[in-house]
């Protein structure tokens, strides 16, 4: 038998497939991978002593840049965490407005997401290039409501501070028709492709228990098997009045998680099509207009508020001391803690393996480092 | 394997693990207090708060007995004026869905009494989450297998996040002239 | 496991394509759709409507723009009158408060006479290489004096020029309205008469622009070049010196050299350095504010892509588009 | 960049020369490679910009050269954390000249929103020059367009017989010290002390842009604040660099 | 033309002198122009599969781009790593571009052969094979993890489809009994300049067997493992800047165009087309031209399509689709197209069989008869290795590679 001597290889932070500035110390015995050991901290932009510094609407616009893919999500997540600890009641409208920017975000962030798996994959761009052209044609409608494309700084406490109009719902309702023409792409493009179903099928074995045990969420969870879906566990908004399905994998492989990803996209779908149906009109209003939102003040005490973003469990913990900035701000971030099973799906595969799985956890630094 | 209403951990845990509460905060009121200004904070006793040591135990007990498996959760908090720092960690019943249940731990701010016993070998989820509470707030988990900085590199000294960490003060600009 | 939150019919399992045998066919068929999006995106007509899902969908930037919606959020500017001059900001710190990033700095004006505070700034600093456009100065602004803007091409080489003051931030009324029609016109009326009582409150010139406070060195063009018509509103819409790209224009070049070489002397500190560049600037600014005109209008049709507006309201655009680029004197 | 009454003399000596002049910055100017290095938010926005919409490649910036050996101009999109401005100067200090800089949106030009944080580098241009600022949060992917236009004008103008990377001029700097992790903050080599301290404001002017002349020297007109202070106002009778430049000082 | 030469009263060594150095410059200035047409056809191609436009503003629709592009590299900064290796460093790119620039003395434009060499087929295989020496030389001499990385996959990579490739090309030469490109041009004039080997079973086969290997000899897309970015930043070329990088990205774009041009002469016919014979001359030649450099840049589209569409394979995956897949399959490929020769050609190619054994027995007529024999067979033996083969690794894939998903869920459960 040969004996061979392990090498480490830095990979990062600088490197083309680390999602941002991500470093992997990866110790390997020619092409296996031994041992992975993740450097974070390269993107710690202290979010959260900003949160305790800022008052609470000044941190809206900073939960925008967490997960700077879906900005939307991550203002709904930090308002309900508000609502809740302040005790605002949200009208009818504004919750149906807030599932339609999610579900949005989810079919944008996935698009990208496998997009960007696929880059990681060496194909070269095509379908992270188509999974952008959706994901424009729907930033031009958050820009139109919202007025910026990416941090769109949308929701207010107790609603959203711009109603959407005709306009939107027109431009929504054509977008949908194209949209299960981009799936049949996406899907024909490289689901079967044979040089896909060798990178991607038992590659990242994320067993069940270990899944949980790891406390990942989200698509990697259903991917592994786990039925767990916030919107259908712990409903929120109005997400307890659409039908829809939970898609979950067998094998907990980076193949399930990109076919969890797919069907997650085309049940977005059919909530959107619910949502624009019974989107009540506007008497009921789009924001509470009882909330100062400038000088917002919480009594004292601790809220904890989560939704289903698309890469898992975004929660925000607030503990306040009845002033009007948080005392304590936590962000509880899905990509984060979905890193942590990193190094065990990874190991006894090779190098080039190691980047697909770290595309397939779906990581936003921003999110991650804070 | 039942989901537990809020509050109720604590009734069931004077039961049956009347050691594992900290004693402590036993006579507080469990209702939420008024507010009372900036800094002056409070400190929520609606859940079980636990002995550093016992929190393993606990964090077992539930998850065999209730079917709490996902630790989902792991926030410090740092109480100045308490001279405290609280660890809250909130799980998760993955089966039934429905709310958090919150088991707290509370310990001082110095070096010696700053140490929880780490949940990883049995949640290996709660890896980073701890790395980071020893990173921001200096909490030491016994236990961990890599207990190191994971956002400030290891030159660094301080927690950052403690609230007595100096802040940045007012803007840096670029002043022309004199 | 069981899942006790989840109605069986709630779940589905996601099918993994177990086909046995495979010579290819997933491959072709990637293949196929792949050329088919070529086809289309060479000979088939571009994109046009949001359902569309192939064809060209390149909006080719400096030519060809997008059309930004109103709510469209870059940069804040402040506003001031076109009739009369007067700024509509009043100095009310509220911005200020807001700001999350603490860009704002206001400096209130004092009555000279009697030193005391008048509704008007004296001095409006804003940081905008640190604004993070979150627009929250604008939805406070109780006056309507703050707005967001819609001009992105604000690239420059000197960091410094992006501490914008009160000078560089003033817009008339007209470039906001043109900007955002709707916008503007739901609160137009509030907002002029609440300028109109404080204008009541603000004694002799104070709080009012008067021209040369403008735009800087477009006022100085506006003043070498009287261009009939086109005076206040060729200085409405200011460029760095390095916006007009695209061609080699020798005239360019030498105006570019020109103010480089005046920044340069300046940043050296001398206190002649002051008054020889502005001679020799004079006359050649006119350039500068001519050629950004000509290359900043759009040469090409306006882009239909993603197109954000119904029909009526795409034309109403491209009248006021038509406008302003007569105004800027094309 | 060069002194206009160089560049006149230089149309005077002759068409050819002039003629390879342009030659060679026609050849820079058309062909940026990017390095593919994308820090936050700003690099979705970059790589909207690279996307069928924007389409970066129509200017001929299509290769994201991974190696920073290849790349012409590195885009710095986004926030510069303390713990990645090493990497950030490595990175700089390998590329070969000409390099250029693109400090794309808020954060990477000033910090932005998060510049009051323990963790992060008040503008990158307090470590490497800068050649093209980006305004904005994130700046949208035009403005990265606009900015790569700004910098072929800027190629422009610029002469072979002028430009840093020939020729042996004085005080042109081609390694930029890379900074050491301190227990209190950033040590810049050449800087006594902490020079950018966790929990202050750093102590060094930014570098010159090579867009005013810079040749990688600081630019020692403008002043860091010691300490806490509150920020100073530009007053009015403070007159920046800009307006000098345009005319309106006096 | 050193003939020509001659005849205009040249000394006969300066003739030849005068004649090899045009011949030299026209092959040079040939494939670098190719070579320069080449990037822009592929980034504007690949651009219209992704619904954008791709350089079109430098010159006319952006064909000026890959000039400004080497004006730029070229005044680019030469930077050397401090531990590098510097006389392997620098030589590393020469030899790539070496070994490219030679395959290109035989290589035929249209009916234009710059050099008949009667060896031409192994001629370009065996500059092929230098590339390998170039690229382990690059990675060495660089002295960087992912150079070297970059290097000995390529290296591992180039040896392993070298087998394959030659031994695709066998067939060919079976059939034509020569290894000279002009003959094995000559060999497909039939049918009116249409009897090309891609229609035969035994070139088809042989066509898709090459063309994949030579994917993998230029490191396209799915085998671009030696430069894949998103593993091991630009691999071998990671420390290359300026002169060198561009040398590299020369070499790398005329060896794909030489691999396309070679494609088309060995199984598309080359310049043979209809109307091709009829015109003779100068518009013949021509028109050959014209169809050998369509036929070329088809090729190079399928490339660019496989480039937009495929990820990658992984190093083991490329080495077993090597050795299981494509071996197998060429020599079965030889085996049926030696039954070919043996039906069709033998009174041609072996006079003494006719000898021994008389002529087959449909020799006067046409040929149709055993024409039509010998595809049926070679279809049968090349079909069935195909089903089989793929039957196989897929069950391959499935069991040695990763355990099957049956085995994961039941220890799941």
């Amino acid at each position: 038998m040969l004996k061979t001597e392990e090498l480490q290889i830095n990979i990062g932070p600088q490197h083309p497939s680390t999602h941002g500035v991500f470093r992997m110390l990866v110790t390997v015995d020619g092409e296996t991978l031994v041992d992975l050991k993740p450097v974070f901290g390269y993107l710690h932009r202290n979010h959260e002593q900003l949160g305790e510094v800022n008052t609470y609407l000044q941190n809206m616009p900073f939960t925008d840049r967490l997960d700077y893919f879906n900005s939307m999500v991550n203002n709904h997540a930090y308002a309900r965490a508000v609502e809740t600890l302040a005790g605002v009641e949200v009208p009818e409208r504004a919750q149906y407005i807030r599932v339609i920017m999610d579900e949005l975000s989810r079919i944008l962030n996935h698009a990208t997401a496998m997009g960007f798996m696929l880059g990681d994959m060496g194909a070269w761009q095509t379908a992270l290039l188509w999974g952008m052209r959706e994901r424009e044609k729907i930033l031009d409608m958050f820009e139109y409501v919202s007025g910026a494309r990416m941090m769109c700084n949308y929701c207010r406490f107790g609603g959203v501070v711009r109603d959407i109009d005709d306009w939107f719902i027109t431009e929504l309702k054509k977008l949908m028709q194209g949209l299960p023409h981009y799936f049949d792409d996406f899907e024909g493009l490289l689901l079967n492709s044979e040089i896909l179903l060798a990178r991607a099928r038992n590659i990242g074995v994320l067993p069940k228990e270990l899944a949980l045990a790891y406390s990942v969420t989200g698509p990697v969870l259903r991917g592994s098997g786990v039925a767990y879906d916030i919107r259908k566990a712990e409903p929120y908004a109005v997400y307890d009045r659409f039908k829809f399905k939970v898609p979950v994998g067998t094998v907990g492989d980076v193949y399930d998680r990109f076919l969890v990803r797919i069907a997650e996209m085309r049940e977005s779908y059919k909530i959107l099509e619910q949502a624009i149906e019974q989107l009540p009109d506007a008497t009921g209003g789009f924001i509470n207009p009882k909330v100062k939102q400038q000088s917002l003040k919480a009594p004292a005490g601790e809220a904890y508020a989560r939704v289903e973003s698309p890469k898992g469990e975004l929660g925000f913990y607030l503990v306040s001391d009845g002033s009007g900035s948080a005392y304590r701000y936590k962000v509880r971030a899905p990509s984060f803690i979905n890193l942590s099973s990193l190094a065990d799906m990874c190991k006894g595969y090779s190098i080039a393996d190691v980047v697909v799985i770290l595309g397939s956890i779906d990581i936003v630094m921003g999110e991650v480092d804070r | 394997m039942a989901l537990l209403a809020r509050g109720e951990l604590r009734s069931i845990l004077q039961t049956e693990m009347p050691n594992a509460l900290d004693t402590r905060w036993d006579t507080q009121a469990t209702d939420q207090p008024e507010a009372h200004g900036e800094g002056q904070t409070i400190l929520l006793d609606f859940d079980a708060v636990v002995k550093a040591e016992a929190l393993v135990e606990v964090a077992h007990f539930i998850r065999d007995k209730f079917g709490y498996t996902l630790l989902s959760n792991i926030t410090a908090v740092d109480y100045l004026k308490q001279g405290l720092i609280e660890v809250v960690y909130q799980f998760y019943n993955a089966a039934e869905g429905g709310p958090d249940l919150r088991v707290r731990v509370r310990i001082g701010r110095s070096p010696e009494e700053c140490i929880v016993p780490s949940l990883t070998p049995t949640w290996p989820g709660a890896d980073l989450q701890e790395r980071e509470a020893y990173d921001m707030y200096g909490v030491v988990f016994p236990g961990h297998p890599n207990l190191a900085r994971i956002y400030m590199w290891d030159e660094f000294k301080g927690f950052p996040m403690r609230k007595d960490f100096p802040k940045t003060g007012d803007k840096y600009t670029h002043v022309t002239g004199e | 496991m069981t899942l006790s939150h989840l109605a069986t019919e709630d779940v589905f399992v996601v099918e993994r394509n177990d086909a046995d045998f495979r010579a290819g066919q997933g491959m072709t068929k990637g293949l196929g759709i792949v050329f088919r999006k070529f086809r289309k995106a060479l000979f088939g007509k571009p994109n046009s409507d949001r359902a569309d899902t192939e064809g060209q969908f390149n909006v080719q930037y400096p030519e060809e723009r997008l059309v930004l919606p109103e709510a469209y959020r870059n940069m804040p500017i402040l506003l001031y009158d076109d009739a009369t001059g007067h700024e509509l900001c009043t100095s009310c710190f509220q911005c200020e408060r807001i700001c999350p990033p603490q860009v704002i700095h206001i400096t209130q004006a004092k009555d000279p006479a009697t030193g005391k505070p008048v509704p008007a700034a004296a001095n409006f600093v804003l940081e905008y290489d640190t604004c993070m456009s979150c627009g929250y100065c604008a939805e406070v602004c109780p006056f309507d004096a703050i707005k967001m803007d819609h001009d992105f091409e604000l690239s420059t080489g000197n960091h410094p020029e992006l501490d914008v003051n009160y000078d560089r931030l003033l817009r008339p009324i007209s470039y906001y309205e043109a900007i955002a029609p709707t916008m503007w016109s739901d609160v137009k009326e509030q907002a002029m008469k609440k300028l109109q009582n404080n204008i009541k409150r603000r004694p002799g010139a104070i709080g009012r622009d008067h021209g040369q406070k403008v735009k800087g060195g477009a006022a100085v063009a506006v003043a070498a070049t009287p261009v009939a018509g086109a005076a206040p509103a060729a200085a409405a819409k200011p460029r760095g010196p390095v916006a007009a790209i695209g061609k080699n224009m020798p005239e360019e070049k030498v105006a570019k050299l020109i103010s480089i070489r005046a920044a340069n002397a300046a940043k050296r500190g001398g206190g002649d350095a002051g008054a020889a560049p502005v001679a020799e600037a004079a006359p050649i600014v006119e350039t500068v504010v001519d050629t950004p005109a000509a290359s900043a209008a759009p040469s090409g049709p306006v882009a239909a892509i993603g197109q954000n507006m119904s029909e009526d309201k795409r034309a109403k655009l491209e009248a006021i588009r038509a406008a302003k680029r007569a105004q800027r004197g094309e | 960049m060069s002194d206009l009454q160089t560049q006149m003399d230089l149309e005077q000596q002759g068409v050819l020369f002039t003629t390879i002049n342009k030659l060679y910055n026609w050849g820079r100017r058309s062909s940026v490679w990017p390095m593919q290095f994308g820090l936050a938010c700003c690099a979705i926005e970059m790589i909207a910009a690279a996307a069928s919409r924007y389409d970066i490649s129509r200017f001929g910036s299509e290769l994201f050269r991974a190696s920073p050996r290849q790349a012409d101009v590195m885009i710095v999109a986004g926030t510069v954390t303390k713990k990645m401005v090493p990497q950030v100067v490595r990175l700089f200090n390998q590329m070969p000249e000409p390099r250029y800089v693109i400090s794309m949106g808020a954060c990477a030009t000033s910090g932005g929103p998060f510049r009051d944080g323990y963790n992060v580098v008040r503008g990158v241009d307090l470590y490497v020059p800068v050649d093209v600022y980006i305004p904005g949060c994130p700046p949208r992917p035009e403005a990265l367009l606009h900015a790569l236009m700004t910098l072929q004008a800027q190629i422009d103008v610029q002469s072979l017989q002028q430009v840093r990377w020939y020729g042996d001029d004085e005080g042109v700097v081609n390694e930029f010290p890379v900074p050491i992790f301190g227990a209190e903050g950033l040590e810049v080599p050449g800087i006594p002390g902490t020079a950018d301290p966790v929990g202050g404001t750093p102590k060094m002017p930014p570098f010159v842009s090579p867009a005013l002349g810079g040749k990688g020297e600081r630019d020692a007109s403008i002043k860091a604040l010691e300490g806490n202070q509150p920020k100073p106002m530009l007053r009015a009778g403070t007159v920046t660099i800009e307006e000098v430049a345009h005319g309106i000082a006096g | 033309m050193a003939d020509a030469l001659t005849q205009l009263g040249f000394a006969s060594w300066l003739s030849v002198l005068i004649a090899s150095i045009i011949k030299v410059t026209l092959i040079l200035v040939g494939g670098s122009v190719g070579m320069m047409f080449l990037t822009w056809y592929e980034r504007r191609a690949i651009s219209y599969m992704q619904d954008r436009r791709g350089p079109n503003r430098v010159g006319p629709q952006g064909l000026l781009q890959p000039i400004s592009e080497a004006i730029k590299t070229m005044t680019k900064e030469d930077a050397t790593p401090r531990e590098a290796d510097r006389i392997v460093h620098f030589l590393a790119p020469v030899v790539m571009l070496g070994a490219t620039v030679l395959s290109f003395a035989v290589i035929p434009w249209g009916r234009m052969f710059p050099v008949d060499l009667n060896a031409a087929v192994l001629f370009v295989i065996a500059t092929g094979g230098l590339h390998s020496i170039g690229m382990m030389m690059a990675g060495w001499g660089s002295n960087n993890k992912f150079a070297l990385l970059g290097g000995m996959r390529g290296v591992a990579q180039l040896i392993s489809y070298e087998i394959p490739q030659v031994m695709a090309i066998i067939p060919v030469v079976l059939m034509t009994g020569s290894m000279s490109l002009q003959k094995i041009v000559e060999a497909q004039n039939d049918f009116g300049g249409l009897g090309w080997f891609v229609f035969s079973p035994v070139g088809l086969l042989g066509f898709a067997l090459f063309f994949t290997a030579s994917l993998a000899e230029g490191e396209r897309t799915p085998f671009d493992i030696p430069e894949a970015d998103s593993e091991i930043i630009a691999g071998y070329m990671t420390e290359y800047s300026g002169m060198k990088f561009a040398v590299f990205y020369l070499s790398n774009y005329m060896s794909n165009l030489a691999v396309c041009f070679i494609t088309a002469t060995l199984y598309l016919g080359g310049g043979n087309g209809p109307g091709v014979d009829a015109l003779g001359g100068f518009a013949g030649g021509l028109l050959s031209l014209i169809y050998f450099l369509l036929k070329s840049f088809a090729l190079f589209f399928i490339m660019v399509l496989i480039r937009a569409t495929v990820p990658r394979l992984r190093v083991d995956q490329l080495m077993g689709f090597a050795w299981k897949f494509l071996l197998p399959l060429v020599l079965v490929n030889i085996l049926s197209a030696s039954f070919w020769v043996a039906l069709l050609r033998w009174d041609q190619q072996w006079p003494q069989l006719t000898e021994w054994f008389g002529a087959p027995s449909t020799a006067d007529a046409t040929n149709w008869g055993r024409l039509a024999i010998a595809v049926v067979l070679t279809l049968l033996i090349n079909a069935g290795a195909v089903a089989l083969i793929m039957r196989l690794t897929n069950r391959n894939v499935q069991k040695h590679l990763y355990t099957t998903d049956e085995e994961l869920a039941l220890g799941l459960s």
